[in-house]
């Protein structure tokens, strides 16, 4: 070897660490979030009184909950978008699966209660239908309700992202298939012939488990339990995005083919990370039937999905946070300004998405960085 | 006597008016036609019609027109501000503000058109007569009756246009297919095997049911055949070309996409609203015709379009300024930008026009359709607006394939800094190439208001359909986008003739989803390295 | 006065300082090579030059105008062509468009210099492809041909030989030095190719960790030992 | 609080604005006006505007926004009956009151809501009996044609039943449901044709929702389809959905409503003209210039002076007193009759109008019920029905 | 390049040799000359060729890219490639690497895998790895993250999941990043680095990928002449233990590494030989390197 071969490997070579699941202050940080969720809001309700300046109220209780239901929709989004570069704009079906499953279990918990004191369901009863159709056949059970929640979104996700993926299909490509998917999906769910109560969808729940739904423990025990999901789901998208999995994943995102130079398949990779952020969805719409009563094909429309990406780009992809932090700002923003300003507040909201756009290119949480940047 | 004085008043006046008169009209008469129970009111009205009498023929006309008032005993013609007497045919300067409406239902209508047609078809312009024609034939068909014979026999016996002559002659066979004459109903079969209608078709099948007249049997049956043959040669023609109409819709809907999307790279979420846009800008030059220059109206589309272009290539350029060029090379974030943009156009129109939808209305010479083959019938904004899209086609496609701008569009489009180094002003071209975008959209909401309603929401509709279609021919692919657009909507009616609205769709967009499976990258896929850079 | 000159140029990527106090001239008739190892701001410099990145202080100045605060269009109607590091060429046009773009300082309608053809026959073979299916080489030779098709007065040239077939490297140099000798271009090469740069070069400069360590005129190249003073 | 406040529900952004925006601003209008005589109970009364933005869990959370935290003492809104579904449950919850303004489907009655809208009863069915009539053409042969959702498809469920109650044969009905926001009718308006060149005198029934209609209408018109032809009536087609089109073409063409615009009685006369006022006075885009009335907006109308009347009468706005004093109030409506809430089914007893279009997009009156008619909820044309009450359920 | 790594080098080498060849070969206590078990996915190389290449074409809208091309590489060897621009070099790699599909010809790994059965991803996971000519690499993820990636590891979805580097192989970053010139940009995002460093990290994720056969597509390309000796320098170290093609322009470059060129010109075969052999051939002086 010549003079200029390199010197043996210097100790001082120093390899960055893995990061840690969560730095010190972002476990602070949660467990703050964990208390909030599960002690402070039910202790708020419930035991402090209604005129107290510190009340919750079952307004802002229901508020809360669906929009953590949203909460989770924007990471799932973040998982499949921020980190793999791949523009969903289907998450909405797979939220009004969930949603849907969740509906029709609900369905069945009305019994006999319906306005025509039948074993079936209203709608089905005023349309003639004289049994319950197939696919209601595990509504049931809500063992089985809590299964399918997982398993319809995921295995549409799974077998629609199978054959996607396998084809190769990218970018805009990929992003509008699941707009085509969604939307097909949503003219099906609007046909009264498919059996899910068409364009009105189900309302009017009365029992959960037996008990009654529209009290306020059980709102605020569906409350508790989606704040324990969101969380728990982002503790388990910061463990996957951490691991080389979720690097392989961004890799996917910055250079495809050079990924699978490198020996990887991205099929299992991309459908991995697909049919995960899909199931969230799903059981993000589960939760959130039951607290805002409704689930109709609404949810499945263009609109819906795109909201999902406005929320995660609002709050800066690829940071879990943010999509968490972009959920709650959106919605929030919208909830105070469609009573503020009723006819106005679609100005704020359109001026918000360009400003954040514009001048936070990195959302909300890169604003924050660039500050703390600036400061440090 | 003070009547006669009046009838003396009313025939001088008529006679002024340049007709005269044999029998008049007496004031019991009009009221009698004017109001009452529709029974009595249509047997005053044919009693009226074959006394054929100018100043009734005038009132029935009116009414026609829904021109007529009644003023207690009085019924009065509006002409503009002021009215007629319609019996004496005395002037009014102003209509009573008591004055009601006169109720018109459609057994009425019907009858006062039959009416009409029956007193206008000898002696008026050819149009005319085709139209009374029309008007006989359609009676006679829908209830042949042996009563109708007089009046088509005497205009038959007349000097009248040619058309309106074949017109008649089918009427009169199908009145005559129920003769008595075994001859009369082989030539009045015969006959109707001309007629290229469908409603002839239950007419003949009726015959046939109880004919017993071998040869009159047979020429039913050839009738009916070739009726059946023409029938279906004109219903497959049909859905092609409503297949072929959507397709220049979707397409006018998807070019402007084609170039602020496709080649520029702006997921222009706004899209829709320039469209609409357009739409407005074309219901305010109708606006102010209809105001301003009433007698031209026919004719604003023509400043409507120019005008539609520009307020949509405006308001593209304004965005392109001020928000998109600070994204260009971030596609996704163009997506949440323009989706806020969107959300404020929207809110802005309704805030400036209101939320309700406004009227735009076709000029004459887009109302109405050309019949072919007898029986079908393709409408004049339909054949106009494929013609005008194939125009817009031709425009963007020269102009992007064969000027300077728009090599430089693309050049710009795909590597803005070299582009700026090879001394191409970037900045300006890609507010031309957005403006032009932009612009074009601007064109399809100006078609588009000849067919839907121009509201707010307008956009909304196009948006998904517009994103399909330029995805489906091919990212940055204008010839894929005419594929893709046509291909859609000739499939699309296809698939409704047979599956309803609803199925059709859904099947349109699984088609979308397993079509790009095969083609992952539209139809016109860019092939080679070059589609990696 | 030198047909260019750069003053005190600063340059930062974020906070890291990437162009320390860059000075340089380029003469009309001269070709100026710089030279330095990978990754320590030629192409950056090049960048500032053409107006692609905006630099933080230093001054800029062509022909007596200061272009400092130019855009690349307006530097490029003033005479500047510039062949970039990685040829960036327009991908989905076709060679024939490629040239053209390179003709947009000009009129409308101005023809393609036939020059360019006897420099680069291939590209007159393959006029009608697009420039993305051209090979690597192919494309560098477009590129060269689309910076020269307006016959610019300073043409900045990002290693030009970065791929390309040893004789075809030979017609560049000679089509370089032919340029340069022509005397109305002064010419600005940044070059890894040493003895390319060294048989080219009428004057160099050498940086280092973004700043000039040596400079002076090509023929005292070899005993200045620049050919080291890169390696180290 | 020295003033009562009562919620205003109605979409003024999305899909919806299209038709609701204006709900909101007579229900302003009416409030004013309430105020302006000396308010309830010798209170003003405050309105509280929000916007659910055409997105049906919004309403539920709107609706709850008005009760819990603005206090609300009845709310008038919602035009979609989804949306009525979706903000139902809250309102029992809470044990508050809706005024609901608009046609539906029937098939639901509920203690705290008030229907000022037609149940299928007081529209869909008598304009099919006039179609029938010789007046009406003698309709033989019936396209049923439809948005496909809830409200066609059971209308027209009940449409049916009605219809072969009559003697209308299977084969002399075509139903046809078209997506929303369907916007190419072409192929559906030559299946009309070829549907009614069959023979018989054929008729359109119509459920086509908001948006399609503007498509549809204009199609009709280039095809030729005229009113003599085939006769197209229509339930949610009213004056500001003909905003939208030229009506020249659709002359003939026929809508049944509980008001139109056009019929003459002083009190029509003084409610168009206090619209036109008001419409100009606040600037309202779209009505200030040509100010239209419709039959939501008279059913708001209604709706909020009945609810204060009711208010007075039970000297307190607690809703079980109100609902209580709600059963057999009339109000003199502009629709020139005096309309009664029924004593037990929550519903107006309403006058029933078939209206042809003439051109100046009014409709022009050419059949309507010799008296109001009682609504039925529970409609007797669907099996299930049978023997029901319509009374609300007490839970 | 680094002894240690060389050593660790020649000691996988022999593990290899004496794994898959000595093991398998013993048949009833003798060494058998055929019969050996062929592991699926185990390059078999007793042929003596590890790349091979039959009369293939490829041509884009009529046009020949490739036009009969055969050839091959035994094991081990340092094969240099070079051409005209266009000659189809690139597109030859493409082919060998799953990215264009050959209209006709063979194409194996080995004597028994089929190339063309094959897709990228699976083709690389046999061990062919490849550097393009434009340098890619993974631009938002740091150097060191690209390393990892490279790693010759598992790489099933599971697997990445767990992953955590072993001491080795933690090891074994440090020494590529050291051989590579990057070890103080190791936090550093890839897409920042000047072209150069993208070239050496490129060169450095295939030697993490350790792969059986490295295409190289012009390694040296905007290199300076102290690199690319480097870089040549790295090549021959290389050499023996896996096999290289490399595609240069660089003669200077060639003439430190080869031992056998190829000169392609219009997508066939034009010279094959010593470099001084080569540069002799009238043709290849005429097509390609001037006079
Ligand atoms: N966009 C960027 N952001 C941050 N740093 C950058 C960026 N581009 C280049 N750099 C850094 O700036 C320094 C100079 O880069 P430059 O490309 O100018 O080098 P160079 O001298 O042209 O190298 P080479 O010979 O490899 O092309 C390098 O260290 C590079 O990593
Ligand atoms: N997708 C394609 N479409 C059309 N022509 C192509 C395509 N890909 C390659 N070519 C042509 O095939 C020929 C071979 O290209 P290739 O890139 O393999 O050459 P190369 O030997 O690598 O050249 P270089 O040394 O310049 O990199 C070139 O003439 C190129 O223009
Ligand atoms: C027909 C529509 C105007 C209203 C109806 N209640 C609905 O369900 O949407
Ligand atoms: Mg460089
Ligand atoms: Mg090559």
């Amino acid at each position: 070897m010549t003079n200029m071969s390199t010197p043996p490997v210097p100790a001082s070579v120093t390899l960055p660490q893995a990061g840690p699941l969560l730095t010190r202050a972002g476990w602070s940080a949660f467990i703050v979030a964990l208390l909030v969720v599960c002690a402070v809001a039910p202790l708020l309700n419930l035991f402090v009184p209604a005129d107290s300046a510190f009340h919750l109220s079952d307004y802002m209780v229901g508020l809360l909950g669906k929009i953590m239901c949203y909460a989770i929709c924007a990471l799932a989004m973040d998982l499949i978008w921020g980190y793999t570069g791949i523009l969903s704009l289907g998450h909405g079906l797979f939220f009004a699966l969930g949603g849907y499953v969740m509906g029709m279990y609900l369905m069945r918990q009305i019994g006999t209660d319906g306005n025509y004191k039948s074993e079936l369901p209203d709608f089905m009863v005023f349309l003639d239908w004289k049994e319950l159709p197939w696919h209601w056949a595990l509504s049931d059970s809500f063992i089985a309700t809590l299964l399918l929640i997982v398993l319809v979104p995921g295995l549409v996700a799974f077998v629609f992202g199978y054959f996607a993926f396998r084809s190769r299909i990218k970018g805009v490509y990929f992003s509008i298939i699941t707009q085509a998917l969604t939307f097909a999906a949503l003219l099906l769910f609007f046909r009264n012939e498919t059996g899910l109560g068409g364009n009105n969808g189900f309302t009017d729940f009365k029992r959960i488990l037996g008990l009654p739904i529209a009290t306020q423990n059980m709102r605020m025990t569906l409350f508790v339990l989606t704040g324990f999901t969101l969380l728990g789901f982002f503790l388990w998208a910061r463990w996957l995005v951490g691991s080389k999995f979720g690097r392989v994943l961004q890799a996917v995102r910055d250079a495809e083919s050079r990924v699978m130079f490198c020996g990887y398949n991205p099929l299992p990779y991309k459908l991995t990370i697909w049919t995960i952020s899909a199931v969230m969805c799903g059981v993000a719409g589960a939760l959130y039937v039951p607290q805002v009563g409704i689930i109709n094909p609404g949810e499945m429309s263009t609109a819906a999905s795109i909201e999902i990406a406005v929320w995660t780009a609002v709050g800066g992809r690829a940071t879990l946070v943010g999509p968490i932090l972009g959920a709650f700002i959106v919605n929030g923003a919208k909830s105070w300004l469609t009573v503020s300003f009723p006819e106005y507040w679609l100005y704020f909201l359109g001026a918000l998405f360009i400003a954040v756009t514009l001048w936070m290119p990195q959302g909300v949480v890169g604003l924050v960085k660039k500050i703390r940047g600036a400061k440090a | 006597m003070k009547i006669h004085w009046l009838r003396l008043l009313g025939l001088g006046l008529a006679l002024w008016m340049g007709a005269g008169a044999a029998q008049a009209l007496t004031p019991a008469d009009a009221l009698a036609l004017v109001a009452g129970e529709t029974d009595d009111r249509i047997t005053t009205l044919n009693r009226l019609a074959t006394a054929a009498d100018e100043r009734a023929s005038v009132l029935i006309q009116a009414m026609a027109d829904e021109s007529v008032r009644v003023v207690g005993e009085r019924v009065l013609i509006v002409q503009g501000d002021g009215a007629l007497d319609a019996v004496t045919g005395e002037r009014v300067a102003a209509v009573p503000e008591e004055a009601e409406d006169v109720m018109i239902n459609n057994r009425l209508r019907s009858a006062m058109e039959t009416a009409l047609a029956g007193m206008q078809l000898v002696g008026a312009d050819a149009a005319r007569q085709r139209e009374a024609a029309s008007s006989l034939q359609r009676n006679a068909f829908d209830e042949p009756d042996a009563s109708q014979l007089p009046l088509i026999d005497k205009a038959l016996a007349a000097d009248i246009d040619p058309q309106a002559r074949q017109t008649l002659e089918l009427a009169r066979a199908a009145v005559l297919l129920a003769s008595e004459d075994e001859a009369q109903r082989l030539q009045a079969a015969q006959k109707l095997g001309e007629a290229r209608q469908a409603i002839v078709r239950p007419l003949l099948l009726q015959r046939l049911e109880t004919e017993e007249s071998a040869p009159v049997q047979g020429a039913l049956k050839a009738s009916l055949a070739a009726l059946d043959r023409s029938l279906a040669i004109s219903s497959a023609l049909g859905q092609a070309f409503t297949g072929v109409s959507l397709g220049s819709i979707l397409l006018l809907a998807a070019l402007g996409l084609a170039i602020t999307y496709g080649l520029m790279g702006v997921i222009n979420m706004a899209h829709g609203e320039l469209i609409m846009i357009g739409a407005y800008a074309t219901w305010l030059v109708q606006s102010f015709f209809r105001e301003a220059l009433p007698q031209w109206f026919d004719w604003y589309l023509l400043v409507a379009m120019p005008l539609a272009f520009i307020a949509s290539a405006l308001v593209g350029a304004a965005m392109e300024r001020t928000v998109i060029r600070f994204l260009y090379g971030r596609p996704l974030e163009t997506l949440l930008a323009t989706w806020g943009i969107s959300l404020v156009l929207m809110q802005g129109v309704r805030s400036l026009f209101g939320a309700q939808n406004v009227g735009v209305e076709n000029p004459s010479w887009m109302s109405g359709g050309v019949t072919l083959m007898g029986n079908l019938s393709l409408p004049w904004n339909r054949i106009i607006i494929i013609g005008f899209a194939v125009a817009v086609l031709v425009g963007v496609t020269l102009l992007i394939g064969k000027t300077r701008l728009g090599l430089f569009v693309r050049g710009v489009t795909q590597n803005r800094p070299i582009a700026s180094c090879m001394g191409v002003n970037t900045a300006r071209i890609d507010t031309y190439a957005f403006a032009l975008g932009s612009g074009i959209a601007g064109l399809a909401g100006c078609a588009l208001s000849q067919i839907g309603n121009v509201g707010p929401d307008l956009g909304q509709n196009y948006i998904v359909d517009s994103f399909m279609v330029v995805v489906l021919g091919g990212v940055g692919q204008i010839a894929g986008t005419v594929y893709a657009a046509l291909g859609l909507g000739i499939l699309n009616k296809f698939l409704e003739g047979w599956a309803g609205a609803v199925l059709a769709k859904i099947a349109v967009l699984v088609f979308i989803i397993v079509f790009i499976q095969k083609r992952p990258q539209g139809i016109f896929a860019m092939k080679g390295r070059s589609a990696e850079a | 006065m030198s047909l260019l000159e750069v003053k005190d140029v600063n340059q930062y990527y974020g906070g890291s300082h990437i162009l320390r106090n860059v000075s340089l001239q380029a003469e009309l008739g001269q070709v100026t090579v710089v030279l330095g190892r990978n990754g320590v701001g030629k192409t950056t410099l090049l960048k500032s030059l053409m107006g692609l990145v905006p630099i933080k202080s230093g001054s800029v100045t062509l022909d007596g105008v200061a272009i400092t605060q130019a855009t690349p269009y307006e530097r490029a109607r003033l005479g500047v062509g510039f062949v970039p590091q990685g040829r960036e060429i327009f991908g989905r046009l076709t060679v024939e468009e490629n040239l053209q773009m390179g003709l947009a300082t000009r009129k409308g309608g101005t023809p393609i210099p036939a020059e360019l053809f006897e420099l680069f026959p291939v590209l007159k073979q393959m006029l009608g492809r697009r420039g993305g299916d051209l090979s690597g080489g192919q494309q560098q030779q477009l590129a060269i041909a689309r910076a020269l098709a307006a016959g610019p007065k300073l043409l900045i040239l990002d290693e030009p030989t970065e791929g390309i077939q040893p004789n075809i490297i030979k017609d560049i140099g000679r089509v370089i030095r032919m340029l340069a000798d022509r005397g109305n271009m002064a010419i600005v090469l940044v070059e890894q190719y040493y003895d390319f740069a060294e048989a080219l070069a009428d004057r160099y400069v050498v940086m280092e960790r973004g700043e000039v360590i040596a400079s002076g005129p090509g023929s005292e190249m070899q005993a200045k030992g620049v050919r080291q003073l890169v390696a180290i | 609080a020295d003033t009562i406040k009562v919620g205003v529900l109605h979409s003024l952004s999305g899909t919806m604005a299209i038709s609701e925006t204006v709900l909101k601003d007579v229900a302003l209008m009416a409030i004013d006006e309430i105020n302006a005589k000396g308010g309830v109970l010798g209170k003003k009364l405050e309105p509280v505007v929000v916007d659910p933005a055409s997105n049906w869990p919004l309403f539920a959370e709107k609706a709850k926004q008005l009760i819990d935290q603005d206090k609300v003492a009845a709310v008038f809104g919602c035009w979609t009956s989804v949306s009525r579904k979706s903000v139902l449950p809250v309102f029992e919850e809470k044990n508050s009151l809706l005024f609901y303004p608009v046609q539906y489907e029937g098939e639901e009655l509920s203690k705290n809501v008030f229907y000022t809208g037609a149940a299928p009863n007081q529209q869909a069915i008598p304009a099919v009996e006039y179609l029938m009539s010789k007046d009406g053409g003698s309709a033989k042969r019936w396209v049923l044609l439809g948005t496909d959702y809830v409200y066609p498809r059971t209308t027209n469920k009940i449409l049916r039943a009605f219809l072969k109650a009559k003697g209308v044969k299977e084969e002399d009905i075509m139903e046809e449901y078209t997506p929303f926001g369907h916007s190419d009718y072409q192929t559906i308006i030559a299946n009309i044709k070829k549907f009614a060149a069959a023979g018989k005198k054929t008729a359109v029934v119509s459920t086509i929702n908001g948006d399609s209609n503007v498509p549809f209408y204009k199609e009709l018109g280039n095809a030729g389809l005229s009113a003599k032809d085939v006769p197209v009536v229509a339930f949610s087609v009213g004056e500001e959905e003909l905003r939208g089109v030229d009506t020249k073409p659709l002359v003939g063409h026929l809508a049944a409503w509980n008001y139109f615009m056009s019929v003459k009685n002083p009190t029509n006369a003084e409610f168009t003209k206090k619209w036109a006022a008001y419409a100009k006075a606040k600037g309202i885009a779209g009505h200030k210039d040509k100010p239209l009335t419709n039959d939501p907006m008279e059913a708001t109308y209604i709706g909020i002076n009945m609810w204060a009347q009711a208010v007075e009468k039970a000297k307190s706005t607690d809703t079980d007193k109100v609902i209580a004093a709600m059963a057999g109030q009339t109000f003199k409506a502009p629709g020139g009759f005096t309309s009664t809430m029924d004593k037990e089914n929550h519903h107006l007893h309403k006058p029933v109008f078939i209206g042809e279009v003439k051109a100046d997009g009014q409709f022009n009156v050419v059949w309507k019920t010799p008296g109001p008619v009682v609504a039925d909820p529970w409609s007797d044309y669907i099996a299930e029905n049978k023997g029901k009450k319509n009374m609300p359920m007490v839970k | 390049m680094t002894p240690d790594l060389m050593e660790e080098g020649a000691q996988r080498f022999e593990k290899l040799q004496t794994a898959s060849v000595l093991g398998r070969t013993e048949s009833g206590g003798r060494a058998a000359a055929y019969g050996r078990l062929h592991t699926p996915g185990e390059v078999d190389t007793t042929h003596g060729r590890i790349l091979y290449l039959e009369d293939v074409h490829v041509s884009f809208d009529g046009f020949k890219a490739i036009n009969g091309l055969s050839l091959d590489i035994a094991p081990g060897e340092l094969r240099c490639v070079i051409g005209p621009n266009g000659a189809g070099k690139t597109t030859m790699m493409d082919i060998i690497t799953g990215k264009t599909r050959p209209d006709k010809g063979q194409v194996f790994f080995g004597s028994t895998i089929d190339l063309l059965r094959h897709r990228e991803a699976e083709i690389a996971a046999m061990g062919i790895g490849r550097k393009f000519q434009k340098p890619t690499v993974f631009e938002q993820l740091s150097v060191y993250e690209n390393l990892e990636l490279a790693l010759a590891t598992d790489k099933r979805v599971r697997h990445s999941m767990v992953f955590r580097p072993t001491g080795e192989e933690k090891d074994r970053l440090g020494e590529v990043l050291t051989t590579i010139h990057l070890a103080d940009s190791a936090a550093r995002q890839a897409g920042n680095l000047s072209h150069g460093q993208k070239q050496w990290l490129e060169i450095g994720m295939l030697l993490m990928q350790d792969p059986k056969l490295l295409l190289l597509d012009e390694p040296v390309a905007g290199m300076t002449d102290e690199e690319t000796e480097r870089t040549a320098q790295l090549f021959l170290t290389l050499k023996g233990k896996h096999s290289l093609m490399v595609v240069e322009h660089d003669m200077g470059f060639i003439r430190t590494i080869s031992e056998k060129v190829t000169v392609l010109c219009d997508g066939a075969v034009l010279a094959e030989g010593t470099l001084d052999e080569v540069q002799a051939d009238e043709r290849v002086i005429e097509v390609y390197l001037g006079r």
